[in-house]
């Protein structure tokens, strides 16, 4: 049991990558990873809520729709638990923890477009997980999340400084870099 | 006879350049007709002139009254006619209200220089009132006003006295010759300056190549108790006074902070002698030792020169130019101004001037950075002086600031060892002087 | 603006992919072979054309407050719709876009035309910039997955085109290419943007920079 | 005045190094390797590598013209991307793979992002892994004088190969399979010792990643904890070539003492895991791609305290 | 949101708007469940069609055989009955022809999901792979028919092994180029049907 | 008709459900947790698209907003929306409403170009004024000299300024909007805001006599009074040996112009007589 859960943690955050082997988050990781205290600042949000979403994406649907036989529903379904989870966790955090919901709070509403966690929430459904596997598994892949956006954005900055060509500037540069970076996690290919 | 040296983290070896002149002891050299005389020759405040064109004023005579705690006044350092007080471009490298006079030849003594009591009789006051109307800066090149330093803030016990023979800078030999010819006066200096603070510790620090003036100078310690050589490792910026304080004492100055804070106060032994002649005969600081060195020069020679003297007439003095000059520097090469004339006048700061030849100045355009992480291994203040010279490039000065920029000491180390000949250096002096001129806004 | 002009936009002059780089994650992640990008293509299409065309039918009737809640309503719906149909009608296209079909719900693709388009625009008009824009998609899609197939299998629409005796690139069809592949094209079609507009603004340009800046007699150009 | 003297800033002298010399530093310190690699596999060792030199310059000048910017062809650090690219190909490797393989590293992996100093990942390494991932098959068939020969990494982990191990003697100076630059660690040495004496590099990135890859392959043994031979997974692969020639390239490693030491231990950690657990059999060049990713965050977060820092609560 | 109505208001029309939703939903769900089901059923059938001729299968009660294989040796290449994911039963006019033998060994890059067809005379009548996700041009070209005929007409009395040359013994098959992983991968799946094979025929006499 | 209903009611009932659980949950809690936040940080939200899309960098449309009513985005910044977004952001922050009526532009105060001003060494250094003056206060002999580095050709936002070939700044009024940036970057302190109808402007920043100015520069005004007396309308004075011109008496006569010997009042006599700028 332990084993499969730690394969799944170290599958989630480098063999598959969300960001870069499965191609899901994409647009935050191009779009917020431009500095590094801001992309730190959506990893953790990201982890928060991709970890809790799991585990309530399970529930609705083993507790409600398989049971009803409407697992076809299963899109829906989600993408109202995630949209209603992030909206309550953000009014939570902005009356409990002020300083909290400056440090994430913004980031919360772009999450729900993120399709990392819609994503996570399907491929537990496709997996098979049971429920800790599941949220294990919310949890390493928004944890893979916040790891190849950090890192990209101290490239980034770096990239900053270097003089690109106008032509490539923005989007281009940033993809490129991010395929060489997917380069370098092939690496890991294999590894479990 | 093996002893401990001390040394500091960072930092560079760079050909010294010193065998040029070290061999020439120091010659006397009097100025043939004009001195200009600046009348800011310190940092601080610029002192307001005591005569009027036409005036006739003696040597040693005080010309410039020091405005504010933090200045010093100026004397004339020749006998003569007072022709004009205009702006003149002065070494420090800006155009300075300067006093010129044209010297009679004769000089003539102030008839308030008389000799002082001997040191063990006077006391801290008295002591700190001589330094102070003798008009005595930092004579390593800083010019701080030796003054303010005797004047620590009350809260601050100074139990530590550093004078500062490093002379680290590559080319310059005055303080080493100084110290050949004049320990004795460089100890009581040095002993001035303890009793005016309470200090009971005193070191004089000396690089180890530099063998000859550590012995003249143990012999001179040898009588008294308390003082001793420090003798340090030979390496670049090792006369920096954050570093020659960590090296010897181990204490770091904390930024932004004065060595008082610590309980330390650094000299230069130029400084010291200064003192020493102030007490000894009462002559305020007219006059130092000049290195006239480079390449540049046909004969390299060491020079007592009256302040005020025009580096044309040194250089002249020298045999001129050889060759065709690419740069004039006051100072060494490390942390020297260069000038754009040599009608500029020697200042209480000017340590040597040194002539470049075209051929040598090496002017190479920079490449790009490869980030070899040199400079951050010289940097002896652990700066990373590569990225703050890139943000500087791009005008981003707040990132400057998160890099620390303005804790940088200037000592050129960096801009020394880059590969790439990048202006490190130059760029982050650009950042320190917009962000100290946004926090002024 | 004229209908067609809006549907022209979408292709071309407001590429999703190629100019407003939005919708990354499907654009990356299926164009392994060029079938794949315009299978993925038509149905984001679907749900984007008739999404447009409910959302600006209901724009009058809904409110501000929870406009979002309801465009996401709506979108999950179509989207569900296309991802049956995929299923009951083509399973092997199913089994290759696997999840990124459910995911067009969250592509901001869909969401940003709800919001920006077809929320403030008459049906037909809605129509037309649905349609452009799912085009425009298929079509950057079409070229990137053509392109990736091309170096990293050799073929087309699984037809071989150098023999067996090419041996293709194989990192074009694994995630790396898909980066590297869309980075370089949108470079391609900035330059191509570039060069053009540099050749409309040549003539103006002289006129209005008065000195020139020629930067070419200094003596002492020292930075980068 | 007769002649306008110069003014610029201090300081007013340099050192003699130039960006020129210390890649010419390195394509010597290269040199004993290649000689070592012409011998062991023949000839077609040396048309490999200076296949890739003439493609990696090639494509170098043509960008650099192509972008208007200055042809910087001549301070050799193509030359040294040129070799170091040559030294991870398997000597049987077709010449059009070694020339993709040399236009990739200059063109996407270094040009792109602004030339020298500014590319983020070894270009040698990026187009490596690129190759290996493009074309497995020839990029993983080794041969040693025309005849099939595994790399002794490819035999501990035994999932493409079988076969005897060389003796460590052989291993030592070079009688085994593997990529043209790996085989012969005495001729490395020789190079890096070189470097070492130059001061081109320091020891702190080569000294952490070879302690650490011998401490966990040591460790983490196939027949239990502390079983592992440490010096066996030193001298086979690649890993001394990358600790002393491309985890030390400048640009992409970190530039503070103490980040380079992590960047290090990093490669290590990497080296290991992929080599006991991973899919490929070596995984020098990856760990390093790896932590190449990580070196701007390194930076950032190492930043040696400075002289006279003070924590206070004011700031 | 200033009053208990304003959140009544808003709750309503969401619940409007979802429930017209399901409710499409629910009718093209209608329409689509039996193509959608059917699609899944052919495309299994065709799988067990394609490596097993017969005119019906049975699925078997695995809980009524006790797999206790031999997992000693090669782990890379003994069978395990963990992989076992589904035995089924085909028969042609009433008789049993033989078994497909589903079973899911570790990949490269994740479970390989494949298909055994057993003839009752414990011949191999061919191999399918159902899903993987192996490396594209590599490991993923063990879907390829050329290489699974590799596997037809092995007989079932020994365990196969993988070499990288050209086979010189029967029970060797040659692996994929460049990809032993996945070829021992699915060896191994081949390996574990043939004991499981074994033991039902075993039980069933 | 009975086979679909179940198909019917059960999505219908869960689904709804659902939506109406969340829907209570979502209201109930935004009255319990409700914080009072920014009417115009609302707002400003509120009139953007909503696609959270991150493409303008900031983390969703509320960060773009927070940071557009911070000043820290600019208010074209989200590329969805476009200009019409913008206009309303625009309006809903009040960025700058036209204060005054009046245009100003800046305008670099010097004419000393490589021909007309002499300089005294060899500069080699970073192309940056500001680093510059830090070595002998620059390269040129007038001290108040252009350096032609390009300090506010680096810092202009809207590549109103460039240095020519004469190493001159030179303003490109139609870009320039009048910000100030440049003004203030300027280390020798030459460039003045000024109306952008004015006709006539003093092209010299040289306060020193007329003595001191010949030797530095050929076009430095050296106080000679001489417009002062050709001006009808006693609209130009010299104060401080620099001619200053009274734009609220001017009428662009162009008379002192024509007086000036040494040519440092814009428009140059030369254009006057040839009918042609040169700048």
């Amino acid at each position: 049991m332990l084993t499969k859960l730690i394969l799944i943690l170290i599958s989630s955050i480098l063999v598959n990558n969300f960001v870069l082997v499965r191609f899901l988050g994409e647009c935050p990781f191009l779009g917020v990873s431009k500095k590094i205290e801001t992309a730190l600042g959506m990893g953790i949000a990201v982890t928060f809520v991709m970890t809790i979403a799991s585990a309530f994406a399970y529930i609705v649907y083993n507790m409600i729709l398989v049971p009803l036989g409407l697992s076809y529903l299963e899109t829906i379904a989600f993408i109202l638990v995630i949209a209603s989870l992030v909206q309550f966790v953000e009014m939570v955090i902005k009356k409990s923890s002020p300083a909290l919901h400056q440090a994430l709070g913004i980031y919360l509403p772009l999450i729900t477009t993120n399709c990392a966690v819609l994503g996570v929430a399907l491929l537990n459904v496709q997996e098979n997980y049971n429920f800790i596997e599941a949220v294990v598994n919310g949890f390493g892949s928004a944890v893979g999340f916040t790891l190849a956006i950090v890192l990209y954005a101290g490239i980034r900055e770096r990239l900053e400084l270097a003089p690109i060509s106008k032509v490539l500037e923005g989007f281009p540069i940033a993809l490129i870099g991010a395929g060489l970076m997917s380069i370098a996690f092939l690496g890991f290919q294999g590894l479990i | 006879m093996k002893t401990r040296e001390y040394t500091f983290f960072g930092g560079i070896h760079p050909r010294s350049y010193k065998e040029l002149s070290n061999k020439y002891p120091i010659e006397e050299y009097l100025p043939k007709s004009q001195v200009i005389i600046p009348l800011q020759q310190h940092i601080g405040a610029p002192c307001t002139p005591l005569v009027k064109v036409n005036d006739y004023v003696k040597v040693g005579q005080k010309i410039g009254e020091a405005n504010g705690f933090v200045s010093a006044p100026v004397h004339s350092s020749v006998s003569g006619k007072v022709v004009a007080i205009e702006d003149r471009p002065s070494s420090s490298g800006k155009l300075v209200k300067s006093i010129v006079i044209e010297s009679d030849g004769e000089f003539n003594y102030d008839d308030n220089i008389k000799p002082n009591e001997d040191i063990n009789n006077l006391k801290p006051e008295e002591i700190r009132y001589i330094v102070r109307e003798a008009g005595i800066v930092g004579m390593g090149g800083a010019t701080f006003p030796t003054m303010v330093k005797l004047n620590p803030p009350s809260d601050k016990k100074i139990d530590i006295v550093i004078l500062n023979g490093a002379e680290c800078e590559p080319y310059l030999t005055a303080d080493h010759r100084l110290m050949l010819e004049k320990p004795v006066d460089i100890v009581h200096g040095l002993l001035a300056i303890m009793k005016a603070l309470g200090a009971s510790k005193g070191y004089v620090g000396i690089e180890d190549n530099k063998q000859d003036a550590i012995k003249e100078i143990r012999k001179a310690c040898k009588e008294y108790e308390g003082v001793e050589v420090a003798v340090l490792k030979t390496k670049y910026p090792q006369g920096s006074e954050k570093h020659i304080i960590k090296a010897i004492t181990g204490r770091e100055v904390p930024s932004g902070k004065i060595p008082a804070e610590i309980g330390v106060v650094v000299d230069n032994v130029g400084t010291a002698f200064a003192i020493a002649e102030a007490i000894k005969y009462g002559k305020p600081l007219i006059e130092r030792v000049v290195t006239v060195t480079g390449e540049g020069i046909m004969t390299p020679k060491n020079l007592r020169v009256k302040i005020g003297t025009p580096f044309r007439e040194l250089i002249e003095y020298c045999g001129g130019f050889k060759g065709t000059p690419g740069k004039v520097i006051s100072g060494g090469p490390m942390m020297g101004i260069a000038q754009y004339s040599i009608d500029v006048p020697v200042i209480k700061g000017t340590s040597g001037i040194l002539v470049l030849p075209e051929d040598m100045i090496a002017l190479k355009n920079p490449k790009p950075c490869i980030k070899c992480a040199r400079c951050v291994d010289a940097c002896p203040m652990n700066l990373l002086p590569l990225f703050i010279s890139a943000y500087s490039l791009k005008n981003d000065f707040d990132k400057c600031k998160e890099y620390h920029a303005v804790d940088c000491i200037e000592c050129g180390s960096c801009s020394y060892v880059c590969p790439s000949k990048r202006p490190l250096v130059e760029s982050i002096r650009l950042a320190k002087g917009e962000i100290l001129r946004k926090g002024r806004k | 603006m004229s209908i067609f002009k809006t549907f022209k936009n979408g292709i071309w002059k407001e590429n999703p992919i190629f100019i407003q780089v939005i919708g990354m994650c499907p654009t990356l992640a299926v164009t392994t072979a060029a079938i794949n990008g315009i299978a993925m293509g038509i149905a984001a299409t679907f749900v984007l054309f008739f999404s447009n065309i409910l959302i600006s039918l209901l724009r009058k009737v809904t409110p501000d407050k929870i406009r979002i809640p309801i465009f996401i309503v709506v979108i999950a719906t179509f989207t569900t719709i296309i991802g049956m149909l995929i299923k009951a009608f083509s399973p092997d296209l199913d089994k290759a876009l696997g999840i990124y079909i459910p995911l067009i719900v969250v592509n901001c693709m869909i969401m940003a035309r709800a919001e920006a388009f077809a929320y403030k625009n008459t049906v037909l008009q809605s129509a037309a910039d649905g349609l452009g824009m799912g085009l425009g998609f298929t079509l950057a899609l079409f070229i990137l997955g053509s392109i990736r197939e091309i170096i990293g299998n050799g073929s087309v629409f699984g037809i071989s085109l150098f023999g067996p005796n090419y041996q293709p690139a194989l990192i074009f069809i694994m995630p790396p290419g898909a980066f590297i592949t869309l980075g370089l094209l949108l470079g391609f079609f900035r330059l191509l943007e570039s060069v053009q507009k540099n050749r409309k603004e040549k003539s103006i340009k002289k006129k209005v920079l008065l000195g020139g800046a020629s930067h070419a007699d200094k003596a002492y150009t020292y930075t980068d | 005045m007769e002649n306008k003297l110069y003014v610029t800033s201090s300081p007013h002298f340099r050192s003699e190094d130039s960006v020129e010399r210390i890649m010419l530093d390195v394509v010597i310190a290269l040199m004993p390797a290649l000689i070592a690699g012409i011998i062991i596999f023949g000839i077609r060792a040396l048309f490999i590598t200076v296949l890739c030199v003439a493609f990696s310059v090639a494509t170098e000048a043509v960008i650099q013209i192509l972008t208007h910017k200055d042809v910087t062809i001549n301070d050799f650090s193509a030359v040294v991307t040129g070799i170091l690219l040559a030294f991870n190909l398997p000597v049987s490797v077709p010449w059009w793979i070694a020339a993709i393989g040399s236009i990739f590293a200059i063109a996407i992996v270094k040009q792109v992002f602004g030339g020298l100093g500014h590319n983020f990942m070894n270009p040698a390494l990026a187009a490596r892994a690129f190759l290996l991932a493009s074309w497995p098959v020839p990029m993983s068939h080794f041969t040693v004088d025309g005849i099939a020969s595994a790399t002794p990494l490819a035999i501990i982990k035994g999932t493409e190969a079988s076969g005897n191990l060389p003796s460590l003697f052989n291993m030592f100076i070079g009688l085994k399979g593997g990529v043209i630059g790996e085989v012969s660690i005495f001729a490395l040495l020789i190079g890096a010792v070189y470097l070492l004496i130059r001061r081109v590099i320091t020891l702190r990135i080569p000294l952490s990643y070879i302690l650490t890859v011998a401490v966990l392959t040591w460790v983490l043994g196939k027949n239990g904890l502390f079983t592992g031979d440490p010096l066996y997974h030193i001298m086979a692969g690649g890993l001394i070539l990358g600790a002393f020639f491309m985890a030390t390239d400048y640009t992409t490693s970190p530039v503070t003492p103490k980040g380079q030491i992590i960047f290090g231990i990093g490669c290590g950690i990497f080296t290991s895991i992929i080599r006991l657990y991973g899919g490929y059999p070596e995984g020098v060049s990856y760990s390093i791609l790896l932590m190449n990713i990580a070196t701007p965050i390194i930076d950032k977060y190492t930043a040696p305290k400075v002289f006279g820092e003070v924590k206070t609560s004011e700031q | 949101m200033n009053s208990k109505n304003d959140i009544l208001k808003t709750g309503i029309i969401l619940l409007v708007v979802t429930g017209i939703a399901a409710i499409v939903l629910g009718f093209f769900n209608f329409i689509t469940e039996r193509p959608i089901a059917k699609q899944l059923e052919n495309t299994y059938m065709e799988a067990m069609k394609a490596v097993l001729p017969a005119e019906q299968y049975t699925k078997l009660d695995l809980s009524k055989y006790k797999f206790n294989f031999d997992t000693s040796g090669d782990s890379k290449l003994t069978p395990d009955p963990k992989l076992i994911e589904e035995i089924n039963e085909g028969k042609s006019s009433g008789n049993v022809v033989g078994y497909v033998i589903k079973v899911a060994p570790q990949g490269f890059g994740g479970p390989i999901e494949e298909m055994i067809g057993i003839d009752k005379d414990g011949k191999i009548t061919g191999i399918k792979i159902v899903n993987q996700s192996e490396t594209p041009g590599l490991g993923a070209k063990s879907e390829d028919a050329n290489w699974n005929k590799q596997y037809k007409d092995k007989k079932a009395d020994k365990d196969l092994t993988v070499v990288k040359t050209t086979p010189t013994q029967d029970n060797q098959i040659q692996a994929i180029t460049g990809a032993t992983i996945t070829s021992r991968a699915v060896t191994k799946g081949v390996n574990t049907a043939i004991e499981a094979y074994k033991v039902i025929v075993g039980s069933n006499k | 008709m009975s086979g679909i209903l179940p198909y019917l009611i059960f999505p219908l009932a869960s689904l709804g459900g659902m939506g109406l659980v969340f829907g209570i949950v979502l209201a109930y809690a935004s009255k319990k947790f409700e914080v009072q936040v920014d009417q115009k940080e609302v707002e400003v939200r509120n009139a953007l698209p909503g696609a959270n899309c991150g493409a303008c960098g900031y983390p969703g449309c509320d960060g773009f907003a927070h940071a557009a009513l911070m000043g820290d985005a600019p208010i074209d910044g989200c590329k969805v929306g476009g200009p019409s977004v913008a206009k309303k952001v625009g309006a809903i922050i009040g960025v700058r409403t036209d204060v005054s009526s009046k245009k100003m532009v800046a305008f670099v105060k010097c004419n000393g170009t490589r021909k007309n001003a002499s300089e005294k060494y060899k500069y080699f250094g970073i192309d940056d004024c500001r680093s510059a003056v830090q070595y002998q206060e620059g390269s040129k002999d007038c001290r108040f000299g252009c350096l032609g580095l390009g300090t506010c050709e680096k810092l202009c936002p809207f590549d109103a300024i460039h240095v020519n070939g004469d190493g001159i700044a030179i303003v490109d009024e139609g870009k320039c909007t009048g910000c100030g940036i440049c003004v203030d970057a300027c280390p020798k302190n030459i460039i003045e805001l000024v109306d952008a109808e004015s006709k006539t402007r003093v092209i010299c920043s040289n306060i020193h006599r007329g003595k001191d100015v010949r030797p530095v520069c050929t076009v430095g005004c050296i106080g000679c009074k001489a417009c002062e007396r050709a001006c009808n309308y006693d609209a130009i004075h010299v104060i401080n040996d620099l001619a200053k011109i009274d734009y609220e008496k001017c009428t662009s006569c162009m008379a002192c112009v024509e007086k000036c010997p040494t040519d440092s009042i814009y428009p140059f006599k030369s254009s006057l007589i040839a009918n042609k700028t040169n700048v």
